[in-house]
């Protein structure tokens, strides 16, 4: 049990970094990577449960494959969308991007 | 009796009109299918009554039942009594008249008609339904028509005006939506208001729906502190929307107060008389005081609106047959005497171009049919006996005095005293139109046949009540439940003091 | 039958008038609409004394006991089953004596207006509104409900709004008659809540009903409210309805100033017929103001202040018409004076006959006094007195009718006023103070009506501001024939033995009174009149020297008292200024200005809130984060059970 | 296979559709025009294939679930697409990347079939995010447009930002409960603070794509961004199929938490409510105005489904099917003006009335539906969804909702002034439709008027729940 709670220490931080990461960072492509962060504790916590608490079937391990896979294309999308940004301003800091609002 | 025609008409009229209305045609079509109405409705009161001569017991007759939303309990359920039969009957004169008002409409002849024929439509759903959810729902119709005829054809801020009216109506029905559903989770599941009659609901659900429901409808007649839209969408929409707005739309405030209100709660009606009755008296005597004090003549109409409109209240407030019934009478005089007197104020705009009573004068010389009209008007509206406000008020009085407790008859004395002011903003107003030397005067064409034969129209009406009640006061005290006192209310003991 | 057939003719004829001349009049009957209306009304008239012949002869005998009928009736609105408002015609010798003089008189002045204005551009709306006038006159005196009388009531005081106002060009005349509207219109109000009350405590609107349930009305007057019975409350609030009808103090303001209608008008409605509407009323509900004790105190009481205050005013007047006004509602005050007294009971056959009697009478000497004005305004163009003078010789046969109605009216036998005065200060004879104010007032009669006699017809000859024409020949017949007429009705009316044709419960009452009884009044008459003859028969100095004898008394009586101011500052400076401007300030301010602060408001939050929607993204995510916390915690802290 | 082919009937005719697509790529460049029309008979064709009767029935160990009601919603979504294409015509037409339009939209509309169907979290998950990213590569479509790209940037990120937090939630209701099986969780359920925070942060999810106040924060700035069409994508389609898939999970899987999450959807029901209609009240372009318009709508859908009761379902199905004629009709309108014209804004539309009748009483019908206004079928669906938001008791929330309906109709009721009151300054001109656009409009308007005076649709679906 004690190496569950490390890990899902361990996950639970991974997301709160992720969180704060993608609250406080400017560039774009650092946001990403602490949502990325977030993902991961997920997909952590999901193996580690498997693992210690239902080794039963392979739910947990299936979802965190997948998680893989879909922040994988979600990263692919959203380079290409930052590099159009880019394009258009010239900058890849989240405050420039403040045209839309209210 | 179909009952389906007098919705179905209306309807294909606007659509016929909105299909092949081009230019003049749009007021041919409109007046031939109001001519239709009225005939109609005049057909309806004459098998009504035959009807009833051999079926007294049967509270609801013509009944036809659809299911609508058949998982919802929700039915397309028509049926009328004598105070529908009433309501229908106004409605099919008023609707006519104002299509008869709207013959010199230039612009977009083809919208208005269309718009205005919806809004009469609405009118004879409401007064036909049978059921909560239909009654509601031809309740709303009108919201669309409203705001477009008063937003588009009207006169002075008119945007601001037709928002008003539309967002304080809405309010209401907001409050008559969850009213109903509060009846609908509350009682038998159902929105048919005779089911709902006769599964009495239990009292602590009456307790919290008698005043929504009382509340919602009430916004529509103009309850006070609820009435501010009337001075402000009567003095901006056009003719014939002021006439419809205040002829009928009002009603159906009325209307759905009796009916839904006091018909289907009459345990929370009498808990909460006292306080209907002191709205009903404040919107008399403040309203008429208020009157008092206009400079614009539609406003000043519109007031006195308020004014008479609080006799309805005070009518279902008081809560005996025969106030009841004078509420009722008071809705058909009301509507009548309302459309006349903006009728003849559309007719005189027309030909002064203002709306100031400070800016005409003289104006008996000039055009006496619509001021002898207006006259009229106003002396029905100052509750001339002969003229059907008359008829209508002192059958609220006495109703009133029928309940021996004081407010009731404290509030009759407050209501007696408003026939006074009534009369000194009435004969002001026409002593400062139609009396003194000629001014104001711009465009000084006839008064075409259309507008004669709409004043007359109202007039008739007009006439035939207040000479010959009778015949009216039979329909209506023949009526089924709603027009008798709910069960469980008893008629007041007749008592001195 | 018969009398049901002469009854319908009574009343439908002057209703088929409106109905034609109203509809029709204006484009198809310019100058023929007098005469029709006239001819019909003669119908009406010759029915009305038909019917008066069939009613006291035929169908009772005189001297007997007189049967109240009814010879029509249909149910007009019913309230609830057992409250109901009846339509139809009662007769009996109250109403039959009321269609007879309303009738008659209309026909003159019907007449008389074919010519007094013929050069009137709405000639037909004049006769139609006549027409109207005399028609409801004629529903009203014939009720046989409460609510007819209030609707006819109604209908009588609009066609005197439309005929006081038919001068509408003219601002004093339309203010006149929305002035005689609105007062007339707050004494309804408390007649129509007296109707409520009366018909209530005694189950029934029905006036047979009424009288029938006698014990309804006993039983009613046990329950007091503050301090008074439901009867003595509903025949008090009726009374205030026939007070502002008959313009008794303190609501007779509008009675001068009515004058601005046309003088046949003045002569019919505010003379004649509809201002003793009041009078008739009481004695119409006679056996209800019998039990209601408080209230015949009230009647006699305001009958004699007001009979009192317009004989003062009417001294000081110089408007012929004014005057003549004053004198009316004097008159009309002696007869609630003496009605009142008959409710008290102690002179009851005398007080009501002899009000009956002085109504009646006075209905045709103060409409020949009003016609004859009439012919003299005519001639000279002007009401005032001070343009008149030594007409005499110019109009002889109005100078002697006129004479003949003053002679009646101050009460000096053997004309009319005589012996109906007579009768009602024979009821009063047994209270000297009354008494004593009664004679006061007779003898003030005497003297503002010779003074005005004098003045007119007498004095220095005011300079004409035109040259006089002469009368032409249609002139002559139709002024002269209702003066003559009338002049003779002046003459012999008084020995009519009226008591055995009106009197309370049908009962016959013959008049007896003795001689000395006839001294005080008429000497009282006799010392008016050579007060009258010493100031005015000639032009002198002398009534400017009684006016500065009385002082300050003298201008505040010109003043009329100042009622008219006092209304005036409650009406525009309470009602208007404060109340009504007050209550439209509110609306438009306070709850109309609440729910446009509503919307404000609403629109404020959508401002307030903009800077929420900030456009930075890493804002936004702290939001989802924070709600999502939020809502974590609140659901962490809730327990569903 | 057969019987699998039948049940996943929508899906396999989109993928054909997708995959014609991809094939037609590879071939030689043709008109814009072409494409469209070739797109528009596929997705009839899908939607064709959709009617075909199919039994009930689960594939792939219960990870995919269809039922007849399923199959309608894919059917109610799939028509949807195809309408709001054809309003779009005109935009479709002058691009170049039309083929990549349709690939994109199909790849979505097929995520959002398989997150309706699906059986467990793991299907969930993995359709949440295939309807998503498309949609994420369509918002910047116009390519040189720097709001686009601002927009796309905001949504993906928001949407990995959520993508987040929802996964973490999973991941604690797979500790908590040892399955991700729909038909499982419910078993397992005991309202623990575990679960209860899995389901907080799962509803996040939700709410995110359903624009629920405070996770609405992207949407309004999404949506302006987009083009018109993307925006409708997003605010009807994806809208919709999120809100089938919310009546599952809410009254299926986590019916024995309703205790909770009736809370919950209280308290964002109002808070939706509120803020929506405060939003809407300023806006000054139309698609953003459009935007917060519905998010006020879904706040009328939390109304109803927080009553629990068996009504609200029907009632929150029918909505969307109400929903979707009434706003593309009104979007579709925007569109047609949009793309003609290039002009967004409310002062715009000044007068419109005068110069363009027949759109403007499509896009006043449609609003009035937005509104709830009779004789529209969103007045039906409104007062079914206060209805079924009643049948649980809540008559505070449903009054407060009531009121809100006032709110919102001050702000259609400027667009309608603006269309018919108002004089312009420099009017409009006269804006011809084409056909497809024409038949969009004409659909859309007549099942704004049919729907609700005909109870078929809804009798359909209460028999269907």
């Amino acid at each position: 049990m004690d190496v569950l709670n490390f890990l899902l220490i361990t996950a639970s931080g991974l997301f709160f970094i992720g969180v704060y990461g993608f609250l406080t960072r400017r560039n774009l492509l650092t946001m990403l990577i602490s949502a990325e962060l977030m993902l991961n504790g997920a997909a952590l916590n999901l193996v580690a449960f498997n693992r210690y608490r239902w080794p039963e079937e392979l739910d947990g391990l299936f979802l965190a494959v997948f998680i893989v896979a879909i922040a994988a294309a979600e990263a692919a999308l959203l380079i290409a969308i930052v590099l159009r940004l880019y394009r258009n301003t010239r900058s890849v800091d989240v405050s420039d991007i403040t045209e839309l609002k209210h | 009796m179909n009952l389906h025609l007098l919705i179905l008409i209306p309807l294909l009229t606007a659509v016929t009109i909105a299909l092949w209305g081009r230019g003049q045609r749009a007021a041919l079509i409109a007046t031939a299918g109001a001519v239709v109405q009225l005939g109609l409705s005049v057909l309806l009161y004459l098998t009504f009554t035959a009807y009833r001569q051999h079926h007294a017991g049967e509270a609801f007759v013509f009944e036809y039942r659809h299911v609508w939303y058949g998982p919802l309990q929700i039915a397309y359920h028509l049926g009328v009594d004598g105070i529908s039969v009433a309501m229908v009957m106004l409605t099919a004169i008023v609707v006519l008249a104002g299509v008869l008002m709207s013959w010199e409409v230039s612009y977009m002849p083809r919208e208005f008609h269309t718009l205005l024929t919806l809004l009469g439509a609405g009118a004879y759903g409401v007064f036909l339904s049978l059921d909560a959810f239909t009654l509601f729902f031809f309740l709303e119709l009108a919201v669309l028509p409203k705001y477009l005829l008063i937003g588009i054809w009207g006169s002075g801020k008119k945007e601001y005006c037709a928002r008003k009216l539309v967002l304080m109506l809405m309010l209401g029905s907001a409050l008559v939506l969850v009213g109903l559903l509060g009846m609908y989770f509350g009682g038998p599941r159902s929105f048919s208001i005779p089911d709902i009659a006769s599964s009495r609901l239990a009292p602590e659900v009456q307790q919290w729906v008698f005043p929504l429901l009382f509340t919602g409808f009430g916004i529509f007649t103009a309850l006070f502190p609820f009435h501010t839209w009337v001075p402000d969408g009567h003095s901006a929409a056009p003719t014939a929307g002021s006439m419809f707005l205040a002829g009928i739309s009002m009603k159906l405030g009325g209307y759905g107060c009796l009916r839904t209100a006091t018909h289907l709660m009459p345990d929370a009606a009498q808990q909460y008389a006292p306080t209907i009755i002191v709205l009903g008296c404040i919107a008399i005597l403040y309203g008429s005081l208020a009157t008092l004090m206009q400079k614009d003549i539609k406003y000043l109409n519109a007031y006195s609106s308020i004014s008479h409109c609080g006799f309805v209240v005070l009518g279902i407030g008081l809560l005996t047959q025969t106030a009841l019934h004078g509420a009722v009478l008071q809705m058909v005089s009301h509507g009548l005497m309302t459309a006349l007197f903006f009728a003849v104020i559309g007719i005189v705009y027309e030909r002064t171009h203002t709306r100031q009573l400070r800016e005409m004068g003289g104006l008996m010389q000039a055009m006496p049919f619509a001021v002898t009209a207006l006259f009229l008007a106003g002396l029905c509206s100052l509750g001339l006996p002969g003229l059907s406000g008359f008829v209508a008020e002192a059958t609220v009085f006495v109703g009133g005095w029928q309940q021996p407790d004081l407010l009731s008859r404290t509030a009759v004395v407050i209501a007696c005293s408003s026939i006074v002011v009534t009369a000194v903003y009435i004969l002001r107003a026409i002593g400062q139109v139609a009396m003194g030397p000629l001014r104001g005067l711009v465009s000084p064409h006839p008064v075409s046949w259309a507008e004669r034969l709409a004043v007359l129209l109202l007039l008739g009406g007009i006439f035939l009540m207040g000479l010959w009640p009778e015949w009216l006061v039979q329909l209506i005290q023949g009526s089924g439940p709603a027009g008798a006192l709910p069960d469980g209310l008893t008629a007041a003991p007749v008592e001195a003091f | 039958m018969a009398a049901t057939g002469y009854a319908l003719l009574i009343v439908l004829m002057p209703l088929a008038g409106f109905v034609v001349l109203g509809l029709a009049g204006r484009h198809h009957l310019k100058r023929s609409a007098g005469w029709l209306a006239t001819a019909l009304m003669s119908v009406s008239a010759a029915a009305a004394l038909l019917l008066a012949w069939h009613y006291f002869f035929v169908q009772n005998a005189l001297g007997r006991s007189l049967e109240p009928a009814e010879v029509f009736r249909f149910r007009w609105l019913s309230f609830s089953p057992s409250l109901y408002v009846d339509m139809g015609m009662h007769l009996d010798g109250l109403s039959v004596m009321m269609l007879v003089l309303v009738s008659t008189v209309s026909l003159l002045v019907h007449l008389y207006s074919v010519e007094y204005l013929r050069s009137e551009e709405r000639y037909t709306s004049y006769f139609a509104f006549l027409q109207l006038f005399t028609f409801s006159m004629l529903g009203l005196v014939v009720s046989v409900n409460l609510f007819q009388i209030y609707f006819f009531w109604e209908l009588v005081g609009v066609s005197s709004y439309l005929l006081i106002g038919f001068h509408y060009e003219r601002p004093s005349a339309v203010s006149a008659a929305k002035k005689a509207f609105v007062v007339t219109r707050f004494a309804d109000f408390g007649f129509l809540i007296g109707i409520l009350i009366v018909g209530f405590s005694s189950t029934s609107f029905d006036l047979n009903t009424l009288f029938q349930t006698n014990c309804h009305v006993d039983a009613a007057r046990e329950e007091l409210f503050l301090g008074m019975s439901a009867i003595t409350w509903g025949t008090l609030l009726m009374f205030m309805g026939g007070a502002g009808k008959s313009a008794m103090f303190p609501l007779h303001i509008w009675l001068p100033d009515a004058m601005e209608g046309p003088t046949p008008v003045s002569a019919l409605i505010h003379a004649a017929t509809m201002v003793v509407a009041g009078v008739f009323l009481v004695a119409r509900l006679f056996p209800l103001y019998e039990v209601a004790w408080l209230t015949a105190d009230v009647v006699t009481v305001i009958g004699l202040t007001s009979s009192l205050l317009a004989a003062i005013i009417a001294c000081t007047q110089t408007d012929i018409k004014r005057v003549l006004a004053y004198s009316t509602m004097s008159q009309i005050g002696l007869m609630l004076f003496g009605l009142g007294l008959a409710a008290q009971g102690a002179s009851r056959e005398a007080g009501y006959v002899g009000s009956q009697f002085h109504l009646f009478t006075h209905g045709f000497f103060k409409a020949l006094l009003f016609l004859a004005a009439g012919v003299v305004i005519h001639r000279v163009h002007s009401n005032e007195v001070s343009d008149m003078g030594g007409l005499r010789r110019t109009l002889p046969l109005t100078h002697l009718v006129f004479l003949i109605a003053c002679l009646a009216i101050s009460g000096i036998p053997p004309l009319s006023g005589f012996f109906s005065k007579e009768t009602i200060l024979l009821a009063a004879a047994s209270h000297p103070f009354w008494y004593g104010l009664a004679l006061l007032v007779s003898a003030l009669t005497a003297f503002y009506m010779f003074r005005l006699y004098f003045l007119t017809f007498w004095n220095k000859p005011a300079l004409p501001k035109s040259e006089p024409e002469l009368p032409t020949a249609s002139e002559r017949l139709a002024y002269g024939f209702p003066l003559v007429v009338l002049a003779v009705a002046t003459a012999v009316n008084g020995f009519i033995p009226f008591g055995l044709f009106v009197a309370p419960d049908g009962r016959p009452y013959p008049v007896h009174a003795s001689a000395a009884a006839w001294l005080p009044p008429v000497g009282a008459a006799l010392c008016g009149i050579a007060v009258a003859a010493w100031g005015y028969a000639r032009a002198s100095e002398r009534p400017q020297e009684l006016a500065r004898r009385f002082g300050a008394f003298y201008s505040v009586a010109y003043r009329k008292f100042y009622i008219d101011e006092l209304y005036a500052y409650i009406t525009r400076r309470i009602i208007f200024g404060k109340v009504g401007r007050s209550a439209a300030w509110t609306d438009r301010q306070v709850v109309d200005g609440a729910v446009n602060q509503a919307g404000w408001l609403i629109q404020q939050w959508s401002l307030l809130m903009k800077c929420w929607q900030s456009g930075r993204l890493q804002g936004y995510a702290f939001w989802f984060f924070v709600g999502a916390g939020l809502l974590a915690v609140v659901l962490l802290l809730y327990s569903p059970n | 296979m057969i019987e699998a082919l039948l049940l996943m009937k929508h899906e396999m005719s989109l993928t054909v559709a997708a995959v014609v697509f991809l094939l037609v790529r590879l071939g030689r460049t043709r008109a814009a025009a072409t494409y469209a029309r070739l797109g528009y008979l596929l997705l009839g064709w899908c939607l064709l294939a959709g009617l075909i009767p199919a039994p009930p029935g689960q594939l792939f160990a219960g990870l995919f679930v269809t039922s007849s009601l399923v199959s309608m919603q894919k059917s109610f979504l799939t028509f949807g697409l195809l309408l709001l294409l054809l309003a779009s015509d005109r935009w479709l037409r002058r691009h170049d990347y039309v083929p990549e339009v349709f690939l994109l939209l199909f790849s979505s509309l097929l995520g959002l079939f398989f997150l309706i169907s699906s059986g467990s979290l793991l299907m969930f998950y993995l359709a949440l995010e295939l309807a998503t990213l498309p949609i994420a590569a369509l918002c910047n479509f116009d390519l040189q447009r720097r709001q686009a790209s601002e927009a796309a940037t905001k949504m993906i990120l928001s949407s990995a930002f959520s993508s987040g937090i929802l996964l973490f939630g999973i991941s604690l209701l797979y500790g908590s409960t040892g399955t991700l099986h729909f038909t499982e969780l419910p078993q397992r359920l005991n309202g623990s603070a575990l679960q209860v925070t899995a389901l907080v942060l799962l509803f996040t999810g939700f709410a995110f794509k359903l624009s629920v106040v405070p996770f609405h924060l992207w949407t309004a700035d999404v949506y302006e961004g987009s083009p018109v069409p993307v925006t409708t994508y997003l605010s009807v389609i994806s809208k919709g199929g999120m809100v089938f898939i919310f009546c599952t999970a809410l009254y299926q899987v986590f019916q024995p938490l309703q205790a909770y999450w009736h809370v919950l959807l209280v308290i964002t029901a109002a808070a939706t409510l509120l803020v929506g209609n405060l939003f809407a009240l300023r806006q000054e372009n139309l698609k953003r105005f459009l935007a917060f318009s519905s998010i006020a709508q879904v706040g009328f859908i939390l109304v109803a489904l927080s009553s629990g009761a068996e009504l609200a379902r029907a009632a929150a199905v029918y909505f969307v099917l109400v929903y979707l004629f009434s706003n593309i009709g009104a979007f579709a309108v925007v569109g047609i003006i949009s793309a003609a014209t290039g002009k967004e804004r409310l002062s715009d539309y000044r007068g419109l009335y005068r110069s363009n009748p027949r759109l403007s009483w499509a896009l006043a019908l449609s609003l009035f539906s937005l509104a709830g206004i009779p004789p529209t079928a969103g007045f039906f669906g409104k007062f079914f969804l206060l209805m079924s938001g009643a049948d649980g008791r809540q008559y505070l929330l449903v009054a407060f909702a009531a009121v809100n309906m006032v709110v919102a109709l001050y702000y259609y009721l400027r667009v309608v002034r603006a269309l018919f009151m108002e004089q312009p300054e420099a009017p409009l001109p006269i804006v011809t439709t084409v056909l497809p656009e024409r038949a969009a409009l004409v659909i859309s308007v007549a099942g704004v008027l049919i729907t609700g005076l005909f109870s078929g649709a809804y009798e359909t679906i209460a028999r269907l729940i």
